[in-house]
Formats: structure tokens, C-alpha cells, sequence
């Protein structure tokens, strides 16, 4: 039998027939990538298309005013102060509570839990958490902290709403770094005689401080975007004011008034524009959007940024 | 720094939304408003259990509600701030409808339509066998109680099969959106939007076919849709400065700003009378907790002058 | 020698402290760790309690027959049919976008694209499911619906075709991502099998990859689903919220988050029947993620374990 | 068809002067017009086995100055090998010299990583194509020449499916034809007797040895004209590895053989020339008698002693 | 400290005799009762190395009769090995014989797994502390018994940081203790003269041989009573390798050494007494220089001689 196959070879080994038959899967191949290609550029080209008519859609809103002004009634006056204020410290509630949590969490998850039922049921638990749709968090508010503990429509309350909801991402991102720590180097500090505890401070947590940040940005991107959670727990109306300064001209300077203030928020603005039907009001909601987008956008970019920089600086 | 925590009916939310804004900028933010839209009903609900200090209403506090409150020993002032044209609407593509009487409007929210009439032919035949869209106020809006009563003679007696919406502006951009729409919501979020929708005209208990509008209001031919707006205020109003400033405020701008926002602003007299009911602490309501159609302003005025 | 000198060096005092020191650490840390269990707990516990206090009033039979959904109208059915009809609904249009061009995604950035384009295209992919759900929902109402109408001009404005197509394409990334993900873990050395006899790429990740990868898939569009099912705001502001018993996604119709929503908007006082009603459809949209989640996950697991 | 050489010139070469033969044929131009003619060129390779004399055999593929990179990484230096047809030629060296990178180049599989670069040649008779020549479709390279792997890589699908699948790739359809390319590929692999009741089994229910041969198999069903092996029983027990070794000296008849292995002992056991690699570089290459009992290099005699690696 | 063995009964013993004494002393408190005494055991150690004559010395640890077990699986089996203080005791064996394991019962680094249990004792004189006790506290023998890892493993935190870790998790504060102790340990490193100038870069800056010579300081930098080697070089080059082996046989004077490799050559040249593994069972142990020369048993003259593994 012959190496190179000739004359009375089966066609699939005549090199002749290989070569056409490859270049129809040659073919194929190439459109395949065009398909791909296209359906990924539709992809980006939409979320730019997204962005750009936002902008466009509230190009005439954009300004100092829209920024320092209360919403109101007259859709060129309104602004957006309130909103970016209350989002600024419900994320800083949310942030407060979700990070160091879930940061604990994730720790006690990767690094202390014994391989046994419990922990089995507290890491299912933490994965259907991260599936549980944000309305039902809304309606865990609603019952539990609205009702429950009083905290009414407060941004307590959508602080601590929000921190529940974005906690499983930062159980699992957080745990996804540690997870990349190395055993190597786990081992390499055990075996000079550190307690788990040490190993973890010096340096579980130290190596995977940039996936860390990276879930806490992410997650707090999350946070900034949700609506339905606080429409729930009944934060749409008309506020024109700031809650309380956390800062006091008396001792202790520091008060915590505004954890109990109503508040509104930069979506729910957003949602309450879209839903007027005055169409001077649809450029103010579009220029909301535009900035929220932007927020989130951002918030994302600096996620990935440093993920970058860490992954670039430790190198394992 | 304390607030002024105003919650209700989304009819008067234009006018309170107005006032509040101008009254805190007259305050330079000194005084701190919150408004919201839960509907009357759900405004007397939060009302009555103390969570707020205004509550707006769209039609006058309820027999069920009175106990409420009474039973968490909240006392209130009922103040009269608007009137209001409750207005029937249809899409402009839509030309088959000229007028509707109170029989036309009962056929299709009544109860027993629901799931039943769904059609426009099935209301009168003559109308095109096209898909009957409907979008109204939720079960806690004050207009849809309103309307139920005026319409199908009992409050809240209306079929569920529709688009309910606390938020009237879902309501305003149903009916811009579908050609077989017909919706009501109150006349400022008509005024709003007239180039978008088309009212239609209501046949009076006279036989006539009116179209809302603030005269026809006034002269009391808009019926059985016309209807006062009120806020009831917390006794404890009184006692507290930058709440009793915010009434005196609402009393005295806001003819002007009820205006403004498309609704019928009552005779000077009558903020007057408010005025001094409030002053003098007048608690209660004018109206015996009974729904009631077809009061006019004249009749309002009365009855305020008897409190 | 070494020996003295290490005895100095472990301070049995010095020992005991760090170890008492771990241990309330390590009590700490898993007390953060409950803080999951105990949120799940809570909402399972909420669900149930309104949730029982609904099914006082309403037979579970009729709950899961009734076709109509008016709980807080004179005539109340509580049939979760329609709401549940509108969930599928919209999440088989979200499907049809999501499934095909997510996978097709996937696959050109797992088998096609070089590892810088995947490296900048993958994150800038994810912005697109970062984006905030009620910029979706003005995008689906403002810009879809209309480009829809120009195609279908019967289209109603709202509808559950375009909050369906904009879920999809809100989930692409992620779907495209859990496959992508299931596709990576496909060990090299299977993909150079199939190099080594001569395959192309198409055929390498059609007939090796996505078999390979299938139950990664599989978990991808199960977890799409469970997230399509969650959704709030699109449907809220772009499908209308009146429940409609249909399947016909050119119409519109309230799914179950869209009924939370809206209620929420209103005020409901505790204890009412429409207050539990949104338990009880809370707890029936759960239970449809959790299902979801369930099969997804372990079928996430089946593909990490495969390899 | 392969023009077979004078027993006469068998012994006139050895160790060194082949690698110097291959290292004078520097520019692939000149190498294949010279005196030996282009389709086969014969080199003096005389073997002299103990296990079993071997006659002169022509060359299957002649590496010349070969050089590869990943990115500025020269990972391949200046490498000049004859690959003697139907012949095994194995690869030794310390881990990381570049054996594997070298086996690779021969059905081109560093086209899939990006930023690669292949320098000089590799050629293959008797049709004269440059397997690394840049206007070379990698995908037909690949068509023609076989690769088994360290690990067992067997296709998540039946065993059927495996064996069928290159054929299936090659657009053969008809059951028939399948059905008895799988049976002949499958007993050319010594796996026929093993799985010929559960062909429609799942591939991965085999034991390793039995993935190793059904991966063969499947490189045979299409019969390649060279097969490459990488440490093709590095993760296997000692009895499949014994299996397998067998196995490939069965091959022998039908294909060129190159294998790469970490163990000197087999590397000894089966092949007929072995090349010894150290950095990159080509240090020896000689009959595998004669690299195992008397290298010329002293490195090369280190390795083998286990004094690195 | 230790009670060193009088030269006279040097060659009372030989290989096998040490492996009976070990497996007689099955029980340990028979041991400890025994008539040496409990603080030092003598055992009839003969080192006859031919590179270096070397005085018997005392027991450091005593393993008896160990078992360990991951979950159900016992990896090793009734082990008894004496190992000689301040000398060189190397463990070689094939993959997965369960020389990594055996390793690390020394430091208890299985408690890091779940489901994983020892059996039998190790007994750490002079103190007599039974490393896998159950009541022995595993960070306790961890502060006592330093490990270096088969892939050096220095954190990325500065070279002066990587060698304090240790003495800063014992407490120490002090700037000028620490200057002091690290020079010192990177001297032992020998590694001083090259990072002296450079102790605040990166550790992750080093090459691989350095960052393995690092590691050891960081382990000495302790004062470890053993020090455990798991395969130290297989990941560098030659010339790394070179220099750690020369490091390892200087260490002998400070600290007692345990070395897993698969590399048995480097066994012959650094170790002092070598054990021979096999399916998790002790097949032979006895003097680096016998073992290598002229093992007592096939199994182990078949692995040494590159039979199979
Ligand atoms: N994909 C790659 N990208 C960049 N460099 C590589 C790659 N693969 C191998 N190398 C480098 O090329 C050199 C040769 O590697 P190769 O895998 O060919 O060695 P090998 O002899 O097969 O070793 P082993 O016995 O460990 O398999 C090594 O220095 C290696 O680091
Ligand atoms: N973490 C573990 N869990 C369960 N089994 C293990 C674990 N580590 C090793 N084993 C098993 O224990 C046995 C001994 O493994 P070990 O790693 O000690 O071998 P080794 O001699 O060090 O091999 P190598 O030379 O490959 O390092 C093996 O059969 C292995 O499969
Ligand atoms: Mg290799
Ligand atoms: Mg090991
Ligand atoms: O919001 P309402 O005015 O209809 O109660």
C-alpha cells in the first residue's frame, strides 16, 4: 500500500477531491465568521446606538443647571440634584453593608468552611440568591424592612435593599479571586506557621484585592441601575430637596439623619419622566438615562481597568 | 429640619407638585415637601396611620376611611382646592365616536362587561368591530372611585380587565399609542396632551352632549364627570409653623397655580372660606362619607359656608 | 542549637493568642456568611406568610385556573394564568433573540476570534448587560415600539414583541457568556484532536466544541430564561400592564414582575388582599426562577465537572 | 513506490557525518537539486540494530534549518533532520528543549496559536511540498499527517464516531465505506477485538490505554503518511504502555513514525533513530543503537546516564 | 545538644538491620521505654558514604508504623523510617508512590484538607513530640519543621518581606532582630551577596533559582528543626540545580534535611540515607551509598536502573 495515495485510492483520499472539498469548508468557515462578526458588531452597534440617542434625545438638557437643579413641574427646570444625591448615598449605604459582608463571606466560604452539608447549603443558598429576580428583593423590603423594622420609605431601607441584592456578586467575585490566589502560596505561609487567619490577612486578601474591587464596582453597578426594587418599597414622588448633611456644626459633627430620609433615586427619576407623557419631560428622562448609563458605563470600565492592572502586576 | 410629607390622589398631584415646588423655593429649601401618587385611596391609607401630613383626594373622604382615622385618633381638615373635569378620551385616529352618554360608559366599565365587552361594535353596533382598549385609574385612585359611582352608580364597582394605572401618565400614553383606545384620567393631563388625544363629549342629564372644559365646569353643564378636588390636612397642621405656612401658601397661590396646571380654580370666596376653616380648626368633612355625584361648585360653596 | 533557638522562638502565649484570635475570626466570618442563608430565609418566610394569608381567600384551584386576574376590582379573580402567559410570553421573544445570537457569539469568540479581540470585545460585551433595565425600557418604548409599528402599523403601543426583543438582547451577553465560559472549559487538547485530523474551525467547534460544551449551553439558556422570567422594568414601562390572558406577543399584556410593579405604585395597606396578591405572585415568580436556577446550575456544575 | 537504497552504502555514514550531511544541505534549494536526485534523496543512514537489521531506507521528510518562533522566542534552532520512511525516529531531550515544539511543526499545529513563525524546512517526499512553506494550506498538511497526543483526547461521541470522524470530515458518507474503514483502522490500532461489541459505546468509557489506541485509530482511519506520537504513554500504566509500544513497532509497515518521549528507555525500545535535542538545538542524531550504547556527544552521553534532565 | 553515638559502633548495623530496628519498634511506647532511653534513641546507623565519611549520629525523628489516609484511600502504608539528625535522608519512588505525602505528615500540612487522617506516630526528639498526635497542635510542629516546595513559591511581596514573614508571625517587632536574622538566612541561602543590594525589589523580580534559594531562606530564617524538600529542583535548570544541591549538602551542618526527588542521581550525590518507595509502602531504606551501589531488594535495582517509573 502506498503512502501517497494515487489512481485506484478511495476519492476521499485523492488529494485533488481533499483540496475541493476543503476549500467549500474553507468557505463555510468564512461565512461563519461574517455571521459572527456582524451579530457581534449589531451587538455593540445597538448599545452604541443605545448611548447616542440618549444623548442626542437630551442633548438640550445637558448642562450645569440640569445637575444642580430639583426636579419640577416645568420640564426645563427640572434637574436631577436630587436624584444623584440620593444615589450617591444609597450606593454608599449599599456599599457599606454589601462589601464588607460579602467580602467576609466569601472569605469564610473559601478559606475556613469545612467541606460538610452546612456549608454545602450555604453556597447553593449564595448561588440561587444571585438568580433570585430583584423585584423579589423589592418585596423582601417591602415586608421586612418598610414594615417590619420601620424603616419606611428611607434610604436606609433601599440601601440595605440593595446591598441584599448585590451580595452574592460579591460573594462570588470575591471568592473568584481568592480562588486564584495560588495553594502555593497558601502553603508556602502554613508552612512557616500562620494561622489561617494570618495566611488570609497577609495574603489571601492582599493578592486578590484587585478582583475584590472589581466585584465591589461591579456590583455596585448593578445597584445604581435598579429600579423595580425601590419602586417597590415606594420611593416615587416628588422630592425636591437634599436629605439631612451627614456633617453637623455641633458635637459630634457627624449625624445619620439621612439614613432615615426619604430620598429619591437617579432611575427612579428616569422612570418617572419616561411615564410623563409631556414630551418636554422625555428629553429630561433621556438625559437621565445618558447620565446613568454613563455612571454605570464608567463604574464598568474602572471594574475592568482594574482587573487589568492587578492581573498585569501579579502574575502567577 | 422636619418635612412636609404629602401623599394621595395623582389628579391633584399637578397642583400639589406646584405648590410644593414653589413654596420651597419661596423657602429657599428651608422647608422640606415630599409628594406622592399612591391615589386617594391609598393616600387616606397612609393618612390614616399617620404617615403623612397632607393628603391629597380626588373625591371626599369615605365612611371606611373616617373610621380609620378615627380609630388611630388622627383628626383632619378638609380643604376644597380645585375643581375638576374628569375627561373621557379617545385616540385622534379615532372617528367613530362623536359623544358618550352615561349608558355608552356603563356598558363598557360596568362589572358584567368584564371579559364579556370587548369589542367597540358590542357597545353600539354602529361602531366598528374593533378591539376595545380601555386604560383607567387603579383600584386606589379617588377618579376611579369617582367614576365608578358616577358612572355604574357604585364606587369601585368597575370591570378589572383593563390597563389600571396609579400613574395617569401610563394612562395618557396608552391612549396616544393605540388607535382602539378610550381612557379617562383627570382634565389637566388631558389639557396636557390635547393635540395627542381627542376628548370626548359627555351627554348631560339635559340630553347634551358637553365637552369639558373649565366654563362648563363653572356653569355646572359638565356633568355627572365634574368633581371638587380637596387635601385634607392634619389637626396637628396647626401646631406645627412650616406646615401651617405651606397651607397658607396653598390657600393663597394656589388658584393660580391649579390654573396653571389645567384644572378649574374655585371663586376667590371659596379659598377664603378654606382659609378660615383651616385657621379656625374646623375638623371633618362636609360630606357624610357617602359617595356622591353631581356636586357643583355653587353646591360646594354652600355646604363649605355651613361647616 | 536550631532547636533552642526555635523553642525562643514559639511563644506558647504568643501562640494562644493568634489561635483565640482565629477563632472569633473565623465566628465572624461565618456569621457574614449566614447573612445569605438568613436573607433567603427571609424571603421565603415573607413569600409564605402573605402568600397563606392570600390562599385564606382564594382557592388554590382558582388561583392556577382562572384565566382572568382583577384582584383589586369589584368583580376579583385570582387566576395567575394571564400574568404567567405574559412572563412566557415575553421571555420566548427575549429567547428568540438571545439563544441564537448568543451562541453564535459565543462561538466566533471562543473558536474564531484572536484572544486580544475576545480580551476587549468580551468586557465591552458585558457593559451591554451592565446597562440600567429602565434605560432598556425607554429604549424598548421610545425606539423599538415605534420602529415596530412602521413594519407592523397595527402594533399596539404597548406590546410584549418589542420588551421581549430588548430583554433578548440584554441577556445576549449573558448568554453569550456562560457559553463562551462552557465552550473555554473544553479542554485544548480536544480541540487539536480535531485539528490534527484536518478539521477547520466551523467544523472543529460544531462537531467537537458544542457537543462538548452542550450541557454548558444548555445551562446558559436556562439561566437566560430564569433571568428573561425576572425581568421588571422593560415590561413594566414597554408591555403594558394589563393582565392578558394571550400568547400572542404583538399584544400587550402585564407579566408577573409588571404586576408588582405596578401595584407597588399605588399604596396598599397591609393585611388587604391585593397587598398579599403581589406576595403571592412574588412567590409563583420564585418559584419559576428557582425551578430555572435549579436545572441551570447543575447543569453549570455537570460541565465544570466534565473536564 | 519508495526508491529503496544499496544495502552496499549502508554503512558508510554513521552518527556525526549525517548530522553534517544535513547541516551542508543548508539552503532547501540546493539540497533538492543535487546529485541524489529531488523526489527521494537518499542519505547514507546505515542501521545496525541489535534488535533487528534494518535495511537503508529512503526519506520520507528532510528538515532543514529549521528555526521556530513564538514571538521573538526562537524556540527551534537551525534544525537538519532526515526522517526515514516507514522508520521510527524518536525525539529525546530535557524537558522544555523543544521536542514537542518540533513535533508540531510538522502538521502544523503552531498555526492555531497567533504570532508564531516557522523558518526553513521541512520537506516531503515524494511530492516535494514544503510542509511549513508559507503558500501551504496547514489544514491539508494536517490531512496528511497524523498526531496522537499525550493525553488521550478522545471525542466526546461514540467509538464509531471517533474512529469515522476524519473520514466524516473528508466528506465520506456511505455507512458501508465507514463501517469497514473503522473496522480496519480499528484493527490496524490492535483495538478490534476489545470494543468490536460496543461500537456505539461512549468513547470515554475506555481505559486510558484503550483511548490511546482508539486515538490511533482514528489518526490511522485516514491513513496519514507520517504519524506524529508526543509522549503518546506518559499517562499510561505500565501494562497499556507496553501495549502500545508493541504497537507502534506493528505500525512500522504501514507509516512513518515520530515519537517524542521523556523515557530513554523506550525511546531505545522502539525506534530506529533517535535525535537528541537539548535547547533548541539538534546536539545528536544517529541510529538508536548507536545513540544508546556509544553517543559521540558528551552531553548527549550525560543525558542518557541521567547526570541532568 | 544531642547525644551523639559513639564512633565504635559505627558499622554494627548496615541497610537492612536499620529497617528492623525501625519495624521492631512498632509500638511507640515500647520504643521510648526502651532501654537507650526516651530522650535520644540510639539506632545502629553505619554511614559508609563514599564521598564522605560521616560520624553515626542520632535519631531526629522516629517514624513508626504510619498510615495516612485522603478520605477512604490509604496512601501510605505501615511506614517505619528513622531519620538521622543533621544529615541528608532522601525518598524516591515513582509518581505517585506517596513520597509528597510521606513529606508532608512531618509538617501537618494535610490538616489543610479535609478527610484526611494520620495513624501511627512520628516522634520528634529530643522533646519526644508525636508530630501527628491528634492532640499536637499542627501549627505548633509547622513553627518547628520548615517546608520548601517543589515550585518555589516566594509571596509577592519584597525579598526582605519574604524571609521576615516567619520571624514576624512569631512576634517579632524589632528592625535591627529582623535586619539581623534575615541577612543571616539569606546567607545561609547562600543568596546574600546576590539580593543584598536589591531586598526591597519585588521577590517576584528573582529567577527561578533564586526565587527557590529565597524560599529556603525564608524557611531557615526560623530555625526549623527538619527541613523538608519536595522535589526543590525538578522546575530549574541545570545550573539552579547545581546550586541548590551544593546549598542542601552545606545545610546538613545546621538542620536535619528530607528531600523528595525523582531524580536519582541527585539522590546518590546529596543524600546521606536514601528510601526507596512503592505503592505507598517503604520498599527499602538504608545508606545513599548502598542503595545506589548495591540495593538489597530487585524491585528497587529495577527503578534505579530505569526498568519502569
Ligand atoms: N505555546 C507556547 N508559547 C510560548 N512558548 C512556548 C509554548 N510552548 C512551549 N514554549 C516554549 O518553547 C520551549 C520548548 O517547549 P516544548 O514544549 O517544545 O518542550 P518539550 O521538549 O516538549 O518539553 P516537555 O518534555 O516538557 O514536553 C520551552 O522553552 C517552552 O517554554
Ligand atoms: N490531595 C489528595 N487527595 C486524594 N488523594 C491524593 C491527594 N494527593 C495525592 N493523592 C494520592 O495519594 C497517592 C500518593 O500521591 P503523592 O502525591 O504522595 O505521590 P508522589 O510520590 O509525591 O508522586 P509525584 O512524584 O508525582 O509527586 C497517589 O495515589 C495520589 O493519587
Ligand atoms: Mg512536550
Ligand atoms: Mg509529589
Ligand atoms: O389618583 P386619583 O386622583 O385618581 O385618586
Amino acid at each position: 500500500m502506498s503512502s501517497i495515495p494515487h489512481g485506484n485510492v478511495p476519492a476521499y483520499l485523492n488529494p485533488d477531491s481533499i483540496r475541493r472539498g476543503l476549500s467549500r469548508r474553507k468557505t463555510l468557515d468564512q461565512v461563519f465568521v461574517l455571521v459572527g462578526l456582524i451579530l457581534m458588531l449589531a451587538c455593540l452597534g445597538i448599545l452604541a446606538v443605545l448611548f447616542l440617542d440618549l444623548v442626542i434625545d437630551g442633548s438640550q438638557r445637558f448642562g450645569w443647571d440640569f445637575f444642580t437643579n430639583f426636579p419640577s413641574r416645568r420640564a426645563e427646570r427640572a434637574g436631577i440634584l436630587g436624584a444623584w444625591v440620593g444615589t450617591s448615598l444609597i450606593m454608599l449605604v449599599t456599599a457599606f453593608c454589601a462589601v464588607p459582608v460579602g467580602v467576609a463571606a466569601a472569605i469564610y466560604l473559601e478559606e475556613y468552611a469545612p467541606k460538610n452539608w452546612f456549608t454545602a447549603i450555604i453556597e447553593i443558598n449564595v448561588t440561587n440568591l444571585a438568580g433570585v429576580p430583584s423585584i423579589v428583593y423589592g418585596l423582601l423590603a417591602l415586608g421586612l424592612f418598610v414594615y417590619q423594622f420601620g424603616l419606611g420609605q428611607s434610604i436606609a431601607a433601599a440601601g440595605l435593599t440593595l446591598a441584599l441584592l448585590i451580595l452574592p456578586i460579591v460573594i462570588v467575585a470575591t471568592r473568584e479571586s481568592i480562588r486564584a490566589v495560588p495553594k502555593s502560596i497558601r502553603e508556602a505561609a502554613y508552612g512557616l506557621g500562620a494561622t489561617r487567619w494570618e495566611v488570609t490577612k497577609d495574603h489571601v486578601l492582599p493578592y486578590s484585592t484587585g478582583g475584590i474591587l472589581t466585584g465591589m464596582i461591579l456590583g455596585l453597578s448593578r445597584a445604581i441601575g435598579e429600579t423595580a426594587p425601590i419602586i417597590t418599597i415606594g420611593a416615587l414622588s416628588f422630592i425636591a430637596f437634599l436629605p439631612s448633611s451627614p456633617f453637623t456644626s455641633e458635637f459630634p459633627f457627624i449625624s445619620f439623619q439621612w439614613l432615615n430620609d426619604p430620598f429619591t433615586a437617579m432611575p427612579i427619576q428616569m422612570f418617572n419622566w419616561v411615564s410623563r407623557p409631556d414630551q418636554a419631560f422625555q428629553a429630561n428622562a433621556a438625559a437621565a438615562g445618558a447620565i446613568l448609563l454613563a455612571m454605570t458605563l464608567l463604574m464598568n470600565a474602572v471594574a475592568i481597568w482594574i482587573r487589568y492592572r492587578f492581573r498585569k502586576k501579579i502574575n502567577w | 429640619q422636619s418635612v412636609i410629607k404629602i401623599d394621595g390622589s395623582s389628579t391633584v398631584f399637578p397642583i400639589a407638585e406646584a405648590v410644593a415646588e414653589e413654596f420651597q423655593i419661596s423657602k429657599k429649601g428651608k422647608v422640606r415637601v415630599t409628594v406622592g401618587i399612591a391615589g386617594t385611596g391609598g393616600g387616606f391609607k397612609r393618612f390614616c396611620r399617620g404617615e403623612t401630613d397632607v393628603s391629597n383626594a380626588s373625591r371626599p373622604i369615605l365612611k371606611e376611611e373616617m373610621e380609620a382615622c378615627a380609630k388611630a385618633g388622627i383628626k383632619y381638615m378638609e380643604l376644597p382646592v380645585a375643581f375638576d373635569a374628569l375627561t373621557v378620551v379617545v385616540n385622534p385616529k379615532n372617528t367613530w365616536v362623536k359623544s358618550l352618554t352615561p349608558a355608552d360608559l356603563k356598558k363598557m366599565w360596568e362589572p358584567a362587561a368584564q371579559g364579556r365587552v370587548t369589542q367597540w361594535n358590542q357597545v353600539r353596533s354602529e361602531w366598528p368591530a374593533e378591539q376595545l382598549m380601555l386604560f383607567g385609574p387603579g383600584a386606589d385612585s379617588g377618579t376611579f372611585d369617582y367614576f365608578s359611582e358616577a358612572v355604574n352608580g357604585k364606587a369601585k364597582a368597575s370591570r378589572g380587565d383593563y390597563t389600571a394605572s396609579e400613574d395617569d401618565n401610563v394612562l395618557v400614553q396608552g391612549v396616544e399609542n393605540n388607535k382602539n383606545a378610550l381612557g379617562y384620567f383627570g382634565y389637566a393631563y388631558y389639557i396636557a396632551h390635547k393635540d395627542k388625544m381627542r376628548a370626548v363629549p359627555i351627554v348631560n342629564a339635559k340630553g347634551k352632549a358637553v365637552m369639558p372644559s373649565i366654563e362648563a365646569v363653572n356653569d355646572g353643564s359638565y356633568e355627572p364627570l365634574s368633581r371638587p378636588l380637596f387635601i385634607y390636612v392634619r389637626d396637628t397642621a396647626a401646631t406645627r409653623a412650616d406646615l401651617k405656612e405651606f397651607i397658607e401658601f396653598y390657600l393663597t397661590e394656589g388658584a393660580a397655580l391649579a390654573k396653571e396646571v389645567g384644572y378649574v380654580p374655585l371663586p376667590e370666596q371659596a379659598y377664603k372660606v378654606a382659609l378660615k376653616h383651616f385657621n379656625d380648626r374646623k375638623l371633618g368633612t362636609v360630606f357624610g362619607g357617602v359617595p356622591e355625584v353631581g356636586v357643583t361648585i355653587d353646591n360646594l360653596l354652600a355646604r363649605e359656608g355651613k361647616l | 542549637m536550631a532547636a533552642t533557638k526555635s523553642e525562643e522562638l514559639i511563644s506558647r502565649s504568643g501562640l494562644r493568642y493568634r489561635k483565640v484570635r482565629d477563632r472569633i475570626i473565623e465566628t465572624l466570618l461565618l456569621a457574614s456568611a449566614l447573612v445569605a442563608v438568613f436573607t433567603t430565609l427571609a424571603i421565603v418566610a415573607i413569600l409564605l406568610i402573605e402568600s397563606a394569608a392570600f390562599f385564606e381567600h382564594v382557592s388554590l384551584k382558582e388561583f392556577l385556573t382562572d384565566t382572568m386576574w382583577t384582584p383589586l376590582f369589584a368583580d376579583a379573580h385570582y387566576g395567575i394564568l394571564p400574568l404567567v402567559a405574559g412572563t412566557l410570553t415575553t421571555t420566548m421573544v427575549a429567547l428568540c433573540v438571545a439563544v441564537p445570537v448568543g451562541t453564535a457569539i459565543a462561538i466566533y469568540l471562543s473558536e474564531f476570534a484572536s484572544h486580544r479581540l475576545r480580551e476587549t470585545v468580551k468586557p465591552i460585551l458585558e457593559l451591554l448587560g451592565a446597562v440600567p433595565t429602565v434605560v432598556y425600557g425607554y429604549f424598548a418604548l421610545m425606539a423599538v415600539t415605534p420602529l415596530l409599528q412602521k413594519i407592523f402599523p397595527e402594533l399596539p403601543g404597548f406590546n410584549m414583541l418589542s420588551a421581549g426583543l430588548v430583554i433578548g438582547l440584554m441577556i445576549v451577553p449573558y448568554v453569550a457568556s456562560v457559553s463562551e465560559d462552557a465552550m473555554r472549559a473544553v479542554p485544548r487538547y480536544m480541540r487539536e484532536g480535531s485539528y490534527a485530523m484536518g478539521a477547520t474551525r466551523l467544523q472543529t467547534a460544531l462537531r467537537v466544541v458544542v457537543p462538548g460544551a452542550f450541557s454548558g449551553l444548555a445551562a446558559a439558556f436556562i439561566l437566560g430564561i430564569s433571568r428573561a422570567v425576572g425581568e421588571t422594568m422593560v415590561v413594566a414601562i414597554a408591555a403594558g400592564m394589563q393582565p392578558n390572558f394571550t400568547f400572542d406577543p404583538t399584544e400587550q399584556a402585564a407579566t408577573i414582575t409588571a404586576y408588582i410593579v405596578q401595584v407597588s405604585l399605588g399604596d396598599l395597606p397591609h393585611g388587604s388582599i391585593g397587598y398579599q396578591s403581589i406576595f403571592a405572585a412574588g412567590l409563583v415568580l420564585m418559584l419559576i426562577t428557582l425551578f430555572f436556577n435549579v436545572i441551570g446550575f447543575s447543569l453549570t456544575r455537570r460541565f465544570r465537572e466534565a473536564y | 513506490m519508495e526508491t529503496t537504497a544499496k544495502p552496499g552504502t549502508a554503512k558508510s555514514g554513521g552518527g556525526a557525518p549525517i548530522q553534517e550531511t544535513a547541516l551542508r544541505n543548508e539552503e532547501p534549494a540546493r539540497s533538492s537539486q543535487s546529485s541524489v536526485g529531488p523526489a527521494t534523496p537518499r542519505v547514507a543512514i546505515a542501521v545496525d540494530d541489535t534488535r533487528q537489521a534494518r535495511a537503508i531506507t529512503s526519506v520520507k521528510a528532510q528538515v532543514e534549518n529549521l528555526n521556530f518562533y513564538y514571538g521573538q522566542n526562537r524556540a527551534l534552532k537551525n534544525l537538519s533532520i532526515p526522517i526515514a520512511d516507514k522508520q521510527v525516529t524518536a525525539l529525546i531531550g530535557p524537558s522544555g528543549c523543544g521536542k514537542s515544539t518540533f513535533l508540531r511543526c510538522f502538521n502544523r499545529m503552531h498555526d492555531l496559536q497567533p504570532d508564531t513563525r516557522y523558518e526553513g524546512s521541512i520537506t516531503l517526499h515524494p511530492d516535494n511540498l514544503n510542509l511549513v512553506g508559507s503558500g501551504i494550506d496547514p489544514i491539508e498538511v494536517r490531512m496528511r499527517i497524523g498526531m496522537v497526543f499525550q493525553k488521550p483526547n478522545p471525542f466526546p461521541k461514540t467509538i464509531f464516531e471517533n474512529v469515522a470522524y476524519g473520514l466524516r470530515l473528508r466528506g465520506v458518507r456511505s455507512r458501508a465505506t465507514l463501517a469497514e474503514e473503522v473496522e480496519k483502522a480499528l484493527r490496524g490500532a490492535a483495538l478490534w477485538d476489545e470494543v468490536k461489541d460496543r461500537l456505539q459505546d461512549s468513547a470515554l468509557a475506555l481505559s486510558g490505554g484503550q483511548m490511546q489506541r482508539l486515538c490511533i485509530a482514528r489518526a490511522l482511519a485516514t491513513k496519514p503518511e507520517i504519524l506524529l506520537f508526543d509522549e503518546p504513554t506518559s499517562a499510561l500504566d505500565p501494562i497499556a504502555t507496553a501495549k502500545i509500544e508493541e504497537l507502534i513497532s506493528t505500525l512500522r509497515d504501514q507509516v512513518t513514525v515520530l515519537i517524542v518521549t521523556h523515557n530513554m528507555q523506550q525511546a531505545a525500545r522502539v525506534s530506529d533513530y533517535t535525535a537528541f535535542m537539548y535547547l533548541g538545538e539538534l546536539i545528536e542524531f544517529d541510529e538508536a543503537a548507536k545513540i544508546f550504547t556509544n553517543p559521540s556527544k558528551k552531553a548527549t552521553e550525560d543525558y542518557i546516564t541521567g547526570r541532568y534532565g
